[in-house]
């Protein structure tokens, strides 16, 4: 197969700098909680890419450090942030609008699984007892014009997160465009999963781990970058 | 993505025939006069138009519904001392008026930008602008049924932008622009001042970029 | 009877001044367009009456005059008007907030016509032909607080406005809690319409002209100022 | 009518055993933590709270979950990695919880300011969080019909109040303040200045005074 760009699976970072790399300039994009910080590394200052924080903010910039530290800045995590020239403040519902008004163009999960169909499970194992919390993950993947999801294609025992239906309680329905993983980029559409590149295995070996069958990319579909 | 456009008949090229256009402004103040007047240049028409008002005097939508080219109002005040074409035209049937309060305007506008599929209210319930439409009893009080208004397009003004396309306004010249803005697929603002990225305090941004496609600074 | 309180009936500034003085100190009002507008020159600093207007703006001041004129400064009724210290600017939809979420504490309304139940007919005669035009007077209606109307008690061919049932079209159902007439004042409630005082004319002699049953004031219902 | 108010404990004498108290802040941005203290002080109990959280630590909002002064937390996110107190609660059965989509969350508070009835969503369709709510397709979305959520006191923190109780925040820590302020019968601000009435610019006010109840100014 001609679809296979790299030898070796890919670490966290350089997924994220794939995942940076197909984000189009000039895009309002929001990253999730946890692993799609880390595309924020990744963004060239010639993208211009806005970041949006739902706790209410545009502009956010990198994490502050020292004395950059105000407790009244901080992004979604919690963590303090900066702010960019040409940010701006607003209150939680204008900022719940923005993203569930369908103005971002891109958001960039965490999952727990991602069906063929494009669900997405990644708030609540549904485990017996667990206290579940969702925050704003509905909200952004209902919302946000194109979701990409960033995980690793297997769970510690081996089975794959590209399920058929998710047995974990879902946070959206059909939502998810993209899913990047250690292993392959998939593009979820109406005609099924189709697998854009995969990293250290051939298309064959990679439909051995997945429970569905996959359609090997064809260069007349959607391309690479997305956004604005 | 944001565009800076240099004169008003560029920036209203984005108006197709057929397309809904929302207008800003109360009264006077905040009417984008400039991309009004581009607007009837461009020829586009079919149009359905949304603002508060159905156009005053001989100038800008008013000279817009004279020329036939809007098929539809939906405002929430047409009639007014000044408002003879567009009372002209209602009365001949050739133009549509949907008639909305002005509050279910207004939040029927911000609906559609935050993503509302649809919500009740109070508002015109139990009045003739309430008939054929669901209604329901909420906490005792009876309640209508409204939907959002999506628009192709908004035309507005502001006082200031900055580079990434944030605005400010003026006094209530604000009213109808930063729903509009929000709820338009495509943005197109006329300010009278562009100041650089950073020039405005992030804590008194009305509108964000987000919400904006084209900008166009009017002497 | 001992409700009466004046000889003759009451003009419009009277009028309006009788309305200003029953405006409890620091309530948040909206006058309506016409006679309302008499209101805001009978209320006193010490009243510290905030004055808002639909078009985006609390802490309205007087009409502007000269130099004071700013075409983005105006009223709902398109009258140049001045701002306030403490004033505020909004948009749309936060301005009807304020009013449809039942913040204005008294809106003060022009009418065709009151119902014996508070119905108000004020945007539309009904007349075939006629161009509806509503603004933000169902909101108003629906919204505030306490709804008073202002208007002659009869018409030019001496029908009374205030009817057992309106034949114009609603603006709103159940609305109005009082309304101010040359004639007399009326206190609209779940016991029926009381009379709170009549000018230049006897209870008997009102009850006369309006074709429902009134009820005197007595002294244990509400009383005259209403507001915050 | 708006009260200046010296200490914390007199402001939140407003909250009586039973209320719902919105209180503001996301993360410890905007959290008004003097009085959230001067609530614990107060004694007041059976508590339903509207908070984005369910407390964190040893502070707050997790002390009144920890003295069992919350019957019911409606939030978004309670499980934390220092939400101890509410897990307790919440695993002994002696606390409420209403999970609720942030984004909903919101949009719930700003409708019970906005006079809204209701409203219809796309979030949490086709999840648990859906189950048992009216639903409908709009526009080929599934979408789940959500309720305002109205409350009898708010306790939120702003930077500054003028003499006419208008506010204005600072950076995230605008967050749920002037939404709450809007959906609360009685709204209680904190705020680090008082500054006299004209100084505050009219185009930057973020919540104008008619949503304030009491200003305490805390050092």
């Amino acid at each position: 197969m001609s679809i296979q760009t790299s030898a070796t699976p890919l670490g966290r970072n350089d997924l994220a700098a794939l995942v940076a790399r197909d984000i189009a300039p000039g895009s309002f994009v929001n990253l999730g909680i946890g692993q799609p910080t880390l595309v924020s590394n990744y963004l060239t200052e010639e993208q211009n890419i806005t970041l949006h924080t739902e706790n209410g903010m545009l502009g956010m910039g990198p994490e502050a450090k020292g004395d950059e530290i105000d407790d009244d800045l901080i992004n979604a995590g919690k963590i303090p942030v900066t702010e960019l020239p040409g940010a701006s403040y607003f209150h939680h519902a204008d900022s719940f609008a923005i993203m569930r008004g369908g103005h971002l163009d891109i958001c960039v999960l965490g999952a727990f699984q991602v069906s063929a169909t494009g669900d997405l499970a990644n708030w609540h194992t549904g485990a017996p007892g667990a206290i579940p919390a969702v925050g704003g993950a509905m909200d952004l993947a209902t919302g946000a014009k194109d979701v990409f999801v960033m995980m690793t294609l297997l769970t510690r025992d081996g089975a794959s997160k590209l399920v058929e239906t998710c047995s974990y309680p879902l946070t959206g329905v059909g939502c998810v465009t993209r899913v990047y993983t250690d292993k392959a980029v998939f593009l979820i559409g109406p005609d099924g999963v189709q697998v854009r590149e995969t990293f250290g295995l051939t298309f064959e070996e990679l439909q051995a781990l997945v429970p569905f069958p996959l359609v090997p990319f064809e260069e007349k579909a959607a391309g690479a970058v997305v956004g604005v | 993505m944001l565009q800076f456009i240099d004169t008003v008949g560029e920036a209203v090229a984005a108006v197709k025939d057929g397309s809904t256009v929302m207008i800003g402004g109360f009264g006077n103040a905040g009417q984008p006069f400039e991309l009004i007047d581009a607007l009837l240049d461009s020829g586009a028409t079919d149009l359905t138009v949304v603002n508060n008002n159905a156009g005053q005097g001989d100038q800008g939508l008013a000279l817009l519904i004279k020329e036939g080219r809007v098929r539809k109002m939906i405002c929430s005040f047409p009639r007014q001392s000044d408002s003879w074409h567009f009372d002209a035209k209602f009365k001949a049937g050739e133009i549509e008026l949907e008639l909305v309060p002005q509050g279910n305007l207004a939040e029927r506008i911000r609906a559609a930008g935050a993503g509302i599929g649809g919500f009740f209210t109070p508002t015109g319930y139990g009045t003739m602008l309430a008939e054929g439409k669901e209604t329901r009893i909420i906490d005792g009080r009876g309640q209508v049924f409204e939907t959002p208004i999506h628009a192709d397009i908004a035309l507005i003004k502001a006082l200031k932008a900055d580079g990434k396309g944030n605005l400010v306004y003026r006094k209530t010249a604000r009213n109808f622009g930063p729903i509009m803005a929000a709820a338009a697929k495509h943005t197109i603002v006329q300010v009278s001042e562009i100041v650089p990225t950073g020039a405005l305090d992030p804590e008194n941004v009305v509108t964000p970029g987000i919400y904006v496609n084209s900008i166009v600074k009017v002497a």
